[in-house]
């Protein structure tokens, strides 16, 4: 089934928000409308739903895996060349506990990356139904869905007063 | 494996005239670069034993110390845990191995070392053409970019613990074979080489007589806790101080 | 107390990416200069790696010269990116909308200037791997990791990687902007590739909030570690009386702090100055900075007060002699004074006054100053503390610095200018959606007759609003 | 006139509620809470009153054995750092958030200030270790480098050789002048912060309270001046606290503890000890807060930001607890040196191992690793639970360093050799704890909370002025379609 994606853009927040009931009226579910603004607005300014996220796992895991690596990296090394040195121990805590802590710290990092651009759902390949203007301070409701419907949303969209414009776009 | 040796040295201070004899030796023993003067005045000369003279009293009833100092073999050397690529590293018959193919010259070991004798390779050696003929074929010649130091002349101990072991007999203590050449070309035999481990050599009998209370015996810079595997007898009358380190 | 000036997207777009759409005049000029000293710098490299170490200044026993100096002087630069950015990003401080990407940026490239001395300065460049990579193919060995030359490249490592990684995620809603603005096929294409396809969502931006808050508090933990164990280069050297103390970590850090904050400020003036910032760089600015910076100058000024008493402290006669060498003897002492001076005695009082702060010139001038104090110090803790004089009188050396180490060192110099300007030719330095989103959130209180800015708290959790009062 | 990113008017300005009947909601509630004191107080300050009758005996049978055994005086000196660390270092929390001007400071300010008046308690433990610090005579290190007869040692110094030497009393006069600095300032500050409260007090209060407060309040009137004056010595004052804190707590780390041992040199050892107070003040502050909000029955006032807020300083300052430790640990293992060698065997390793992992235990891997994980630190119920684990591992941890210390001070006859100090035997057990020791650490802190909770009588532990500033700088508004949090930053 073909995905089709219909965007309206506003100038005022409180239309856009309109428009967002508007399609909920029209029965459109939560996931298949989003806003797109050029600025982080505080959270649930047009009555959206807050978006749900994990991101607090990721440096977690990323931590743990960092140190397990770590810690096989210099055990490891010093156990399959015990050469002395200084009269230090073969295996030296306080040394390995330095490169333990770089490991978790970069494998805690590298994860929180990838779970950004992951929980953020990109990269997203098709751009769908967007404008340039967005980025210039107007707000964009899009709404994806199956052809059938795109004419209801271009409604629901219009009856909020759009600048009069309505862009297309395939999924 | 374990193995028993555990060498070492003691140098009489008592004993040493200064006549940089050892110094000699040793350049010839190991292929050590010709000092030329420049290098001299750019303090990059290589000598892996040198003899520091010392001025004491003033003129002129003035008198010149010598103290020979080599690498000190160090129980903790400092220079060994700081080495990325265990270019130097403490061997099993307690000395401080210089391996000179991992070095990849930080000269973090340089710094780390309190007495000074490492020595890194700032220029490619040279030796003049009639003495390309007398380099010794049992050690490397070192090309620039890398620390040397003293090996107690391991190719020696290498050489004699080979053919004592071929002939299954035991390594005698003061060897001529076994002794670093700074050892054989000393004429006053100011410095004694040994197995620490073997109570009967010469350096433990010395060992034992004068580390105790009232010897003469010290290690350099022994407050640091290096503990060195070279021992100097000081000067037999008291007064005197020379390296002694806080 | 800012100045409240509401500027729209459209404007602040204009604004910002006007340097990159178009070529400043002077733009040219400077990156040519600039790219000759780079490679005089690199020509004055491959000279020393033909000929040997001979070629620079360095001798037994100062075996670290000008480089390593080098090296802790941009590391310490390197920190002040991250530590702006993360300490006023947790913080919540309006003020640090329009600096962080700079200083992060800055910190980015000044790591990698500090990489360029010590993979320089072995005696064998060509096997560095062998030093920094675990990895055990020809040799049968592995680098030993009791070595703190081991923990560099670890520590330094991380916070690069960590680093540009954070740069990059801040940088993609200014991507997507690009984008859209870029008119040229290709860099249009390039730049959609690098915006991953952000449309902001109102996920994609809360995602974009927490990752700020959350790569800050991860990246703040490493940046204390990089400098501790740069600064531990030094400390376990139980032979150099100078070096071997247990302030070390935390002075370092606190001295990196010093020159970093400075550091940014300088980069303030000069972006107010070539780039005509002034509508989003304000006297505000640099009067928050000038205040961190008291601060900052304050605590560095009482460690090393420290590290003094606690030298003398030891009332031992290698290390009193040692601190005259650096205090009283030519030619430190005068260096010394210099040093104390310049990033103490003349800047902090200039800063308790209110017209310095808003200044941005006097600002520059001060914090140039700071830097030039703060690469003395770390001057005089590398060279004079190897020209230690020490029992053995024989020993005792010096050290001149030769033209090739002179020249590599400007490199570094050079090359952190280059990539600044390249970096600000191709992407803005200013985050666009940062000031965009202190736009919206800013608003006024009016009380009685007075006004007072506000803004909306973002980035707390809802129930933070919703516990009484 | 204001206009948002899109060129169109917003609203100009934000309505606070800053009205006359929201400002009397503030004094009134406050008021209305403080005036009361139930039976359970009561109770309680009966209990601490007891133990502080038992410390003032184990006080005087501490003295009663004289200055000759150092040894005995180990966990005397350990209690004195202990309240150091806590009560007189209570007060950054509010002078800190307070210079950074961050509002969430509001309700805890008045409370952390209350904490120096058990400064006096400290003044009083002092008295008898100034027989007990070390002069200079017997040649001992210092700050002060040397004593006069040993000036003529040193020939290798030339310029530190400050006009031969310093008086050999002169640590006795610093350390008294400082201690006795920090708690002249600390009430200086607290009477400060109080001045607008007492007026409240003189014209609201009722009973003792009210005459206290008239007399206390010095006329106070709230003229534009006087404010403006407030916060100028407040910011004043303040700073000065924090400095003369740093400046004795480096202090006391060298005067009663790095002296006493051989070899002991850590040139960050001021800093840790000085930050072990921030975080034992904030961990006591926090404390604090819990018990006002659960039984002082100021639920309304302090809210989940307060803990939040100081659940993140705790985080940050448990991490740096590690770091400061590890910092001098790296340097002392790395080297072979003899005598650091043995001063590690004394402070981690040797009798006090199983000692060191316990506070290792409490006072960072128990409130790291559980206050990364946001339920927790966005509690009323984490944070104080670890700041208890905090000040009891700061209590074992002053015990562990100081008894150590005059344990060894007692057996070391090297200092008072000046060169190469070096412990010639590394004790091997802990000093038992007498029952006087005993009395006399329960009953002082007890008496610190005694004084705390007496205290909160005369003056109300919120500070009402600054709550009551608050509401004009805080605003919930309708932001499109939802509500924000609108925060004003004055200055």
């Amino acid at each position: 089934m073909a995905k089709r994606s219909v965007l309206g853009l506003y100038t005022e927040e409180d239309s856009a928000a309109d428009a967002l009931d508007n399609l909920r009226e029209a029965g459109f579910e939560e996931d298949e409308c989003e806003i797109l603004t050029g600025v982080p607005y505080p959270e649930g300014t047009f009555g959206e739903a807050e978006p749900e996220h994990h991101l607090y796992r990721w440096p977690l895991i990323g931590a743990a895996c960092g140190f397990t690596i770590a810690l096989l990296i210099t055990a490891g090394t010093e156990l399959a060349y015990p050469l002395v040195t200084g009269g230090k121990p073969i295996l030296s805590i306080p040394a390995m506990a330095i490169i333990m802590y770089e490991g978790s710290m970069l494998g805690a990092i590298i994860f929180t990356i990838i779970g950004i651009i992951f929980e953020s759902r990109l990269p997203r390949i098709f751009m769908g139904a967007y404008s340039e203007k967005i980025t210039e301070g107007h707000i964009g409701v899009t709404v994806t869905t199956d052809e059938t419907r795109t004419d209801a949303a271009e409604t629901a969209l219009t009856k909020a007063g759009t600048d009069g414009e309505i862009i297309r776009g395939w999924e | 494996m374990v193995n028993s040796n555990k060498w070492g040295m003691v140098v009489d201070i008592d004993r040493c005239t200064g006549c940089q004899g050892c110094v000699v030796a040793c350049q010839a023993e190991n292929n050590i670069p010709i000092n030329l003067e420049e290098h001299f005045n750019q303090r990059r000369a290589i000598q892996w034993i040198r003899i520091e003279r010392y001025w004491e009293g003033e003129y002129p009833d003035v008198k010149a110390r010598f103290i020979p100092i080599m690498c000190q073999h160090c129980g903790n050397a400092p220079c060994e845990p700081v080495c990325p690529v265990y270019a130097t590293y403490h061997n099993d018959e307690g000395m401080n191995v210089q391996v000179y193919n991992r070095c990849i010259g930080t000269r973090f070991c340089a710094n780390g070392c309190p007495y000074h004798i490492r020595f890194f390779n700032f220029w490619e050696p040279e030796w003049p053409e009639s003495l390309k003929n007398q380099l010794n074929p049992d050690v490397t010649v070192r090309s620039r970019g890398i620390m040397e130091k003293c090996s107690f002349c391991v190719q020696r101990i290498q050489r004699s613990t080979r053919e004592a072991d071929r002939d299954g007999v035991d390594l005698e203590d003061g060897d001529r074979g076994l002794n670093p050449a700074c050892v054989n070309a000393c004429a006053t035999n100011s410095i004694i080489f040994g197995n620490f481990n073997d109570p009967n050599s010469e350096v433990s009998k010395i060992k034992e007589r004068e580390m105790k209370e009232g010897g003469r015996g010290y290690g350099l810079l022994e407050n640091l806790g290096t503990d060195p595997n070279v021992i100097y007898l000081k000067k037999v009358d008291e007064s005197v101080e020379v390296g002694h380190g806080h | 107390m800012q100045e409240h000036t509401q500027l729209s997207n459209k404007q602040i777009n204009d604004d910002l990416l006007k340097d990159i759409l178009t070529v400043p005049k002077w733009w040219l000029p400077a990156v040519a200069f600039l790219s000759l000293i780079v490679l005089t710098g690199l020509g004055a490299f491959f000279f020393m790696m033909y000929h040997g170490l001979g070629v620079t200044g360095l001798n037994r026993p100062v075996m670290w010269g000008f480089f390593i100096a080098n090296f802790v002087f941009w590391i310490g630069i390197s920190h002040a990116g991250i530590m702006i950015s993360a300490i006023l990003r947790l913080t919540q401080a309006e003020w640090r909308r329009p600096i962080t990407r700079a200083a992060e940026v800055m910190t980015v490239f000044s790591l990698i200037a500090a990489l360029h001395t010590p993979l320089m300065h072995v005696g064998r460049p060509w096997r560095v791997l062998y030093w920094i990579f675990p990895y055990d193919f020809s040799r049968g060995i592995w680098p030993n990791i009791r070595s703190p030359f081991v923990w560099d490249p670890s520590a330094v490592g991380t916070y690069l990687i960590a680093s540009s990684l954070f740069v990059f995620v801040c940088l993609i809603p200014d991507l997507a902007i690009l984008r859209d603005r870029v008119k040229n096929p290709i860099g249009k294409k390039i730049y959609s590739q690098l915006a991953l396809g952000f449309r902001g969502t109102p996920r994609q931006w809360k995602l974009q909030i927490i990752a700020g808050i959350l790569l800050s508090a991860l990246v703040l933990p490493v940046f204390v570690s990089v400098h501790s164990i740069v600064s531990w280069d030094f400390a376990v050297l139980i032979g150099v009386e100078g070096w071997r103390s247990t302030i070390f970590a935390p002075y370092f850090i606190i001295g990196a702090i010093h020159s970093g904050v400075s550091a940014v400020a300088m980069l303030m003036a000069l972006s107010v100055w070539l780039y005509g910032l002034d509508k989003y760089i304000k006297p505000d600015h640099f009067d928050a900075i000038a205040r961190l910076l008291i601060v900052v100058a304050t605590t560095w000024f009482f460690f090393f007060f420290l590290e003094w008493v606690y030298a003398l402290y030891t009332l031992e006669s290698p290390e009193i002699a040692l601190r005259e060498l650096q205090a009283f003897e030519w030619p430190y002492g005068p260096l010394f004074a210099i040093f104390v001076i310049t990033s103490f005695v003349i800047p902090v009082p200039m800063w308790l006054f209110k017209r310095v702060r808003r200044s941005a010139a006097l600002m520059f001038w001060t914090t140039i100053l700071v830097n030039i104090g703060m690469w003395l110090e770390r001057f005089l803790i590398v060279i004079p503390g190897l020209l230690r004089r020490t029992h053995m009188t024989f020993d005792w050396g010096t050290y001149h610095p030769s033209i090739i180490e002179i020249l590599i060192v400007v490199e570094t110099f050079a090359f952190v200018c280059l990539g600044m300007l390249l970096f600000a030719k191709v992407l803005p330095l200013i985050p666009l959606f940062d000031i965009k989103e202190g736009m919206v959130n800013r608003r006024l209180i009016k009380v009685g007759r007075r006004v007072v800015p506000a803004t909306i708290r973002e980035g707390l959790p809802h129930h933070y609003y919703e516990n009484k009062h | 006139m204001v206009t948002d990113p899109g060129n169109r008017v917003i609203e100009s300005y934000v309505e606070t509620d800053n009205s006359a009947e929201a400002r009397k909601a503030v004094s009134d509630g406050i008021l209305n809470i403080h005036k009361v004191t139930s039976n359970r107080f009561w109770q309680f300050a009966a209990l601490f009153g007891i133990m502080f009758v038992l410390g003032l005996i184990g006080f005087v049978m501490r003295l009663s054995s004289g200055f000759d055994d150092k040894a005995a005086w180990g966990y005397y000196v350990a209690l004195f750092a202990f309240l150091m660390t806590t009560s007189s270092a209570a007060p950054m929390v509010a002078i800190a958030p307070r210079i950074a001007n961050s509002h969430w400071r509001r309700p805890i300010s008045r409370a952390a200030e209350i904490w120096t008046l058990a400064g006096c308690l400290n003044l009083l433990i002092y008295i008898p270790l100034i027989w007990l610090l070390p002069s200079l005579e017997n040649g001992r290190r210092s700050l002060w480098f040397y004593g006069q007869q040993k000036a003529q040692d040193m020939d290798s110094c030339w310029v530190f050789c400050w006009g031969g030497g310093v008086p050999a009393y002169s640590p006795h006069i610093w350390a008294t002048l400082a201690i006795l600095g920090l708690v002249v300032l600390g009430f200086a500050l607290l009477w400060l912060s109080i001045l607008p409260d007492l007026a409240v007090l003189r014209d609201h209060g009722e009973g003792w309270q009210k005459k206290w407060g008239r007399k206390l309040a010095l006329g106070w009137r709230g003229t534009s001046a006087q404010w403006n004056w407030q916060y100028h010595r407040m910011g004043v004052v303040g700073a000065f606290y924090f400095m003369m804190l740093v400046f004795v707590h480096f202090f006391i780390s060298v005067e009663f503890l790095m002296v006493h041992v051989p070899g002991w040199i850590d040139s960050l050892y001021p800093i840790t000890h000085a930050h072990n107070a921030l975080q034992g003040g904030v961990a006591t502050v926090m404390l604090t807060m819990f018990f006002l909000r659960k039984f002082g029955g100021y639920k309304d006032y302090i809210g989940l930001d307060q803990f939040w807020g100081l659940g993140k300083l705790l985080l940050a300052l448990s991490l740096l607890w590690f770091w400061f430790w590890f910092s001098s640990f790296m340097v002392l293992w790395y080297g072979k040196k003899p005598s650091e060698q043995a001063v590690l065997e004394l402070l981690v390793k040797g009798p006090y191992l199983y000692l060191f992992i316990t506070i290792f235990l409490l006072v960072f891997i128990l409130p790291w690793f559980t206050m990364i994980w946001n339920p927790v630190r966005r509690s009323v119920w984490g944070p104080p639970i670890l700041a208890g684990s905090i000040l009891v591992g700061t209590l074992l941890d002053r015990i562990r360093l100081y008894v150590g210390a005059w344990d060894v001070a007692e057996k070391s006859e090297m200092m008072h050799s000046m060169m190469h100090m070096e412990m010639e035997e590394v004790p091997g057990t802990i000093p038992s704890l007498g029952i006087a020791d005993a009395f006399v650490i329960v009953g002082f802190i007890a008496g610190s909370v005694l004084i705390f909770m007496l205290a909160t009588r005369l003056i109300p532990a919120i500070n009402i002025w600054e709550r009551k500033e608050m509401l004009l700088y805080k605003a919930e508004v309708q932001f499109h379609r939802t509500k924000v949090m609108v925060m004003g930053k004055p200055r």
